[in-house]
């Protein structure tokens, strides 16, 4: 960031800009930093191409067909209405995350913050975590289906559905947020323990703002795999295609939808246009945790 | 797609790219049976001899995206799924329609089962299963391109049936299922269905564990799965078609030919012209 | 007169490391206390020692006794009541990534007070009892990380007495100052002395013989010696004292 | 009072932490009563050294979808792994804040479409420009990679990127000042102190990998056989079980949940061995 | 003599915060040259605008120029080198997480060092210098991190000094230290300047008077006064100076 970016005060010429033939003149001298820099370039140019061919396939092949239709408070086989999908999504993604972010973060808190170096539990929650992480979907799908649903009797339901999806984000939220915490530099926790501060007050006022940004990504990893998510949900969350009137009903999230619509054939166009919508849901989701964290950060 | 003018003719050429169904899936149990790639061994085992080197998907539309994007491949898919992305194959001359299937000239079909477990069932599980096989219930699995299974069923009276019924399982099921659906809850106010879209697999296990009233299959089932209580009917019959890339010169082959193609004997379009 | 802190035979290691040798201190009440010697010979570990700060380094560990008005500060005593009455200031200033007001009414917070003027209060003493109200009054909401060197340690200063510590244990409090604010800390040092008790690592002598009224000069883990200031730096009894002292060391 | 709240809460952080070591438990138990009898009818040393997969007619190896799912996953490895990890540099200090605002939306957002847009997406781009370059019929492990690559980059980018940004600025300037250039700077001082994060961010990743499914098997041919060339079709484990979990029934159905227990140990033993790594390193 | 840095008319802004008011300074080759003033007047941003350190600074613009032997250091100069060329210490020590060694030896490594031997020698000559050798030798391979206060510092120091620059900036660099150490740094302070041009920012005004040749006074962004240090202590031509070093300051 060596550029400024800063709008120059008025009137003002400042001499503190690094200009191009600087910048090349230094790579001339420094060919490793130029082919670090080319490589750090080419990565975000491959990982940008991908993101707007994508979304700009998605975009072509979807707006098309978003028609008033697709948005009817009730779903029948010939409108494929997306309205009681979205619903769905909202409430799965926040029940979910309901679960998973106080557990991650309380799991996450008790390894950075109490365990001791070198506890055994330490290595293993870690192990798990990531063991987690590795599972795919449809075993947690199968696993769902027979605790949640048949042993726990919670039925095919929102619930089974978000509890299921809880614990395949609960690594990302964990892991994300252990780094974060241990990334706050230590002289924060001794200035306020050199105040008095207990343990507990140290880590919810002191820690915990100062390692939002870093929870804030896991979560929003986790939002992207609860929204995406099709193969867990089928199997616990059920693929009604209406709003329950609770969370112990069934309800399709639009990601399910998207595949019920397109798995057969039978509705290409319109499963492209919930991937539109799918889109615009990420991307509120996304920007109101950031705004919820932006707001703790702030105290 | 890729690109290139003279498509048609280089396809002609080229290696078949084969594109096959899932071990298990009812309409490739179907499609092998019924071009004899499952054949019994000596001591009567069914041996399936689908080459090993064909691609294999558990979807319909990813059968019909991949031919569609790839112009040397050859698949099959439900005739209830079939669109113009794609060409489907006259078989020994028979176009693929549901009048062929009826009048038994076009010989590829499968059935639709529902799974029920008679001691569990419910009053208006049993009147919705009343309905599915009536008049009104099979004119719409004709209407939605399936063929039908008892022409001069009876008509269907509405009984004041109440309560709800979970129907779960087959994703090929699913569509005609919520036609059904649809065209009952209109004359049944006060049943609520639910249609659970999963696979048949799931709608059977469903069944048996009590989960749904009603479960959907687009295989025959298993011994085993009998035997835990639960029965099928076959409420339709789906014709299958046979399906290759649009720019494909191709469009009749033989029985063999589709055989020898699927046992990996016929490797290149150019035997088949 | 009785001691306010009394260390008795302490004895400190970080892992195999012995940082701290039999330490033995009687710290009197309502007076400075300066801890001088060279670098990494153990003052801050000290320090760290009489708020159990230490307790929080991994593979420290701690043989000996230290009390505080006679009460065992490593028994029964309530961690955080032990910290709030013997406040510190640390050697490289650590402000909170938060407002100025707010990293001076976290420690009032943390006990108890809720109420806004008197939080308000509060922080305008702290502030300027550390010399620094004036230049910050306007910043208060401001985060405390753009402040300069210098302003973040006097800020920390704040922090430290707006808890109302009866102790004060500050780690080269002065390194980062001008002398300007630095003879105001001194002041300020001077006039808390009348209800706190202060210690203060320094490497300043000056500093040392100005506003401490003991001295007690460290080496190698060791107290060498102990006693009045003015007494030990003008006639030290140990001959390492004088080679420091006078600058004829090592 | 004040002391029994944070015992209390010692406690709840404690119950939390055990949380996914129970889910764990859970999972591999239910994996395990289902799946271990299976191995034991066909036998483990068919069941994993078996190089023929055809249930109907009782052949249960699964020796193919080991190797498939190893190869993809390292090839994911390969293209995500750094793409990601130089993206995630970019992204923390490379780019202007404005570019910032946009591009992180974005990556996020790559984080939520759903894998069978993926899927689609490798169907109708990747696998005919495979086909093209390098002959096959598109589908395949080359291609199975790339996708899964290109999947990952969100998991990578989001975790590293922000354990960047969370290394002290006075390392970066420190170096700064001795003359090094942005780049070494970065590269040299900043990167390794954001080490752990980011092996937590690759760890995550491969473990998106490995689960990964949906989108793997629309595009990687699935045939059950030894994979062979790079531009020839593979199964992976995951994918396995995704095909055929909807018809299975009986042996077949517990043979593919026996398929999920080895995933299981599979994925127990890359963790294990990357903390071993990780144990050495610090020491 | 040729001035080795020249700073021309120049403002230096934080945002709308005008920090720097049209400083004017020529500095001396092979001379130490002190920057006093009290906290938040400017020095740190002084040092940090002949390095170009500044320029991490979001929003901070600067005018005038600033010549390095002539050459305009916001010209075209290669960034980098002007780094290697003019090197620092900072105010708080920064040593990266890595081993001892690692931390002395990255600036070399970073300019092309690669021969092991070589290595050894330029980290050990840098040690030593830093007056760090003797505490340090036995642990070059442990992490930096674990060393005191002071210990880092040095660290710093002789990191700064094994890229061998031909200016050194020093942002307080004896604040943390002990007056042994101090004295040494300042001993090889007066012992580089043979070679070396020197820029130290301090708040020890005995030390400015001890070891530099010019001194320049800052008050809240303006240079006041700079000249020979023994005239500018004894007979300070400004009023505002004479206060502050007498401390009758504010
Ligand atoms: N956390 C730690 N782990 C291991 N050793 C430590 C730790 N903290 C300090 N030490 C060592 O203990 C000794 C005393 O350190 P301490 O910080 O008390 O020195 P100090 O007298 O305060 O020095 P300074 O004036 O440089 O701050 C030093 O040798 C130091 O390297
Ligand atoms: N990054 C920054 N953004 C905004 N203001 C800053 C920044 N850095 C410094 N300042 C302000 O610029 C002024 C000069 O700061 P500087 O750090 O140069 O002071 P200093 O003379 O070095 O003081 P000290 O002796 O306390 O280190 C101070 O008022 C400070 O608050
Ligand atoms: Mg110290
Ligand atoms: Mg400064
Ligand atoms: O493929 P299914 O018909 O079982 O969903």
């Amino acid at each position: 960031m060596e550029a400024m970016t800063a709008k120059p005060l008025n009137g003002i010429k400042q001499v503190n800009k690094v200009t191009r033939k600087q910048r090349f003149s230094s790579y001339k001298r420094t060919p490793l930093s130029l082919l670090l820099y080319l490589l750090v370039l080419i990565s975000t140019v491959f990982t940008a191409g991908i993101l707007i061919y994508l979304i700009g396939y998605i975009l072509v092949h979807g707006v098309p067909y978003l028609t008033k239709d697709l948005f009817s408070l009730k779903y029948t086989s010939t409108n494929v209405s997306l309205f009681p999908a979205m619903v769905n999504t909202v409430s799965m993604t926040a029940l979910a995350l309901l679960f998973a972010v106080p557990l991650g973060i309380f799991s996450a808190i008790y390894l950075v913050e109490y365990a001791k170096k070198g506890n055994r539990l330490v290595g293993i929650v870690r192990i798990t975590a990531e063991t987690l992480s590795g599972i795919p979907s449809i075993v947690y799908g199968l696993f769902g289906m027979l605790f949640f649903v048949t042993t726990l009797k919670w039925g095919l339901s929102i619930l089974s559905g978000a509890a299921t999806l809880a614990i395949m984000i609960l690594p990302a939220v964990m892991r994300t947020s252990e780094e974060a915490l241990k990334s706050v530099p230590d002289s924060f926790r001794e200035g306020s323990f050199g105040l008095g501060a207990g343990k507990l007050r140290t880590v919810f006022q002191i820690v915990l703002p100062s390692a939002v940004p870093g929870i804030l990504s896991g979560v929003i990893l986790a939002v992207g795999r609860i929204v995406g998510e099709t193969a867990a949900l089928m199997y616990t969350a059920g693929t009604v295609a209406e709003i329950p009137s609770n969370v112990m009903g069934s309800g399709r999230t639009l990601s399910v939808h998207m595949y019920a619509l397109s798995s057969e054939g039978l509705h290409i166009n319109q499963s492209y246009a919930t991937a539109v919508v799918l889109l615009i849901v990420v991307i509120v989701i996304n920007a109101v945790s950031t705004f919820i964290a932006k707001r703790i950060t702030k105290g | 797609g890729c690109g290139g003018k003279d498509e048609g003719k280089k396809a002609a050429g080229e290696d078949i790219t084969v594109v096959s169904r899932e071990d298990g899936s009812g309409t490739r149990g179907a499609f092998i049976e019924l071009f004899g790639i499952e054949e019994k061994d000596s001591d009567g085992n069914k041996i399936d001899n689908t080459t090993t080197e064909a691609m294999i998907t558990n979807s319909t539309s990813v059968m019909m995206t991949t031919i569609a994007e790839n112009e040397a491949a050859i698949g099959y898919i439900s005739l209830g799924s079939l669109n113009d992305t794609v060409k489907a194959l006259k078989i020994d001359g028979a176009e693929p329609s549901t009048e062929n299937v009826k009048n038994k000239t076009y010989k590829i079909v499968r059935p639709f089962n529902i799974v029920t477990n008679e001691k569990k069932l419910s009053n208006q599980a049993k009147d919705f299963m009343k309905f599915i096989m009536s008049k009104e219930g099979q004119e719409v699995v004709a209407d939605n391109g399936y063929i039908t299974v008892d022409d001069k069923a009876s008509a269907y009276k509405a009984a004041g049936a109440k309560g709800k019924i979970v129907v779960a399982g087959s994703s090929s099921v699913t569509p005609v299922m919520e036609k059904l659906k649809e065209a009952y809850t209109a004359l049944n106010k006060d049943v609520k269905i639910e249609v659970q879209q999963s696979d048949s697999t799931t709608g059977v296990t469903s069944t048996v564990d009590g989960v749904c009233d009603i479960g959907m299959a687009s295989r025959e089932l298993a011994d085993s799965e009998v035997k835990k209580g639960v029965k099928p009917t076959v409420i339709a019959q789906d014709g299958i078609a046979v399906i290759v890339n649009k720019k494909n010169e191709v469009s009749e082959l033989k029985s063999d030919q589709i055989k020898g193609i699927f046992t990996g004997e016929v490797i290149s379009w150019g035997d088949v012209k | 007169m009785e001691s306010k802190i009394k260390v008795q035979n302490l004895d400190l290691y970080y892992g195999d490391f012995k940082a701290l040798k039999a330490i033995n201190l009687d710290i009197s009440p309502n007076e400075i206390t300066a801890f001088i010697g060279p670098s990494g010979c153990g003052k801050s570990t000290l320090l760290k020692s009489l708020n159990r700060m230490n307790d929080l380094v991994e593979g420290c560990k701690i043989t000996g006794k230290v009390t505080l008005d006679g009460e065992d500060i490593y028994g029964d005593m309530d961690i955080n009541l032990l910290r709030k009455r013997v406040g510190m200031v640390f050697q490289k200033p650590n402000p909170f990534p938060m407002s100025v007001y707010d990293n001076v009414a976290y420690g009032p917070r943390t006990h108890g007070v809720r109420n806004k003027a008197q939080l308000d209060e509060i922080v305008e003493k702290s502030l300027r009892n550390a010399a620094i109200w004036d230049e910050l009054k306007d910043r208060l909401k401001k985060s405390a990380m753009g402040l300069s060197g210098g302003q973040q340690q006097r800020l920390c200063i704040a922090r430290a007495l707006a808890v109302e510590p009866e102790v004060l244990l500050m780690d080269e409090p002065t390194s980062a100052l001008d002398p300007i604010s630095t003879s105001k800390i001194e002041d300020l040092a001077a006039e808390l002395k009348s209800k706190y008790t202060i210690i203060m690592v320094t490497h300043n002598m000056q500093q040392a013989v100005r506003i401490s009224d003991k001295t007690a000069f460290f080496l190698l883990g060791e107290v060498v010696e102990y006693g009045k200031s003015d007494q030990l730096f003008s006639m030290p009894k140990d001959q390492r004292t004088e080679d420091y002292i006078t600058g004829r060391f090592g | 009072m004040k002391q029994y709240k944070e015992k209390i809460m010692k406690g709840v952080f404690l119950t939390a932490a055990c949380t996914s070591i129970l889910a764990v438990i859970l999972i591999c138990a239910f994996l395990f009563m289902n799946g271990l009898p299976a191995i034991g009818e066909i036998g483990p040393v068919k069941f994993l050294a078996g190089e023929r997969w055809m249930p109907k007619n009782g052949f249960f190896g699964i020796f193919p979808m080991i190797m498939g799912s190893l190869y993809i996953t390292a090839g994911a490895i390969i293209v995500g792994v750094p793409v990601g990890i130089f993206t995630a540099v970019f992204m923390a200090k490379f780019c202007s804040g404005k570019l910032y605002k946009i591009l992180k939306p974005a990556v996020d957002l790559l984080a939520g479409i759903p894998s069978v847009v993926y899927g689609f997406f490798g169907m109708v781009v990747l696998v005919p420009m495979v086909r093209n370059i390098f002959g096959g019929n598109g589908n395949s492990i080359l291609t199975a990679s790339l996708l899964l690559g290109i999947m990952i980059l969100p998991t990578i980018i989001g975790v590293s990127e922000s354990a960047i940004r969370a290394v002290p600025d006075s390392y970066y300037e420190g170096s700064l000042a001795l003359g090094a250039s942005h780049e070494r700077s970065v590269f040299f001082t900043v990167l390794p102190a954001a080490k752990s994060g980011i092996l937590a961010g690759v760890v995550l990743g491969i473990g998106r990998a490995i689960g990964e499914t949906m989108a793997v098997v629309m595009v990687a041919g699935n045939q059950a056989r030894m994979p062979m060339e790079l531009a020839k079709g593979v199964r992976t484990l995951t994918a396995n079980i995704v095909l055929e979990m909807g018809y299975a029934t009986d042996l077949h159905r517990e043979a593919l949940i026996a398929t999920a227990v080895v995933l299981f140990v599979f994925i127990l033993l890359i963790n294990l061995s990357f903390s071993a790594l990780k144990h050495k390193e610090e020491f």
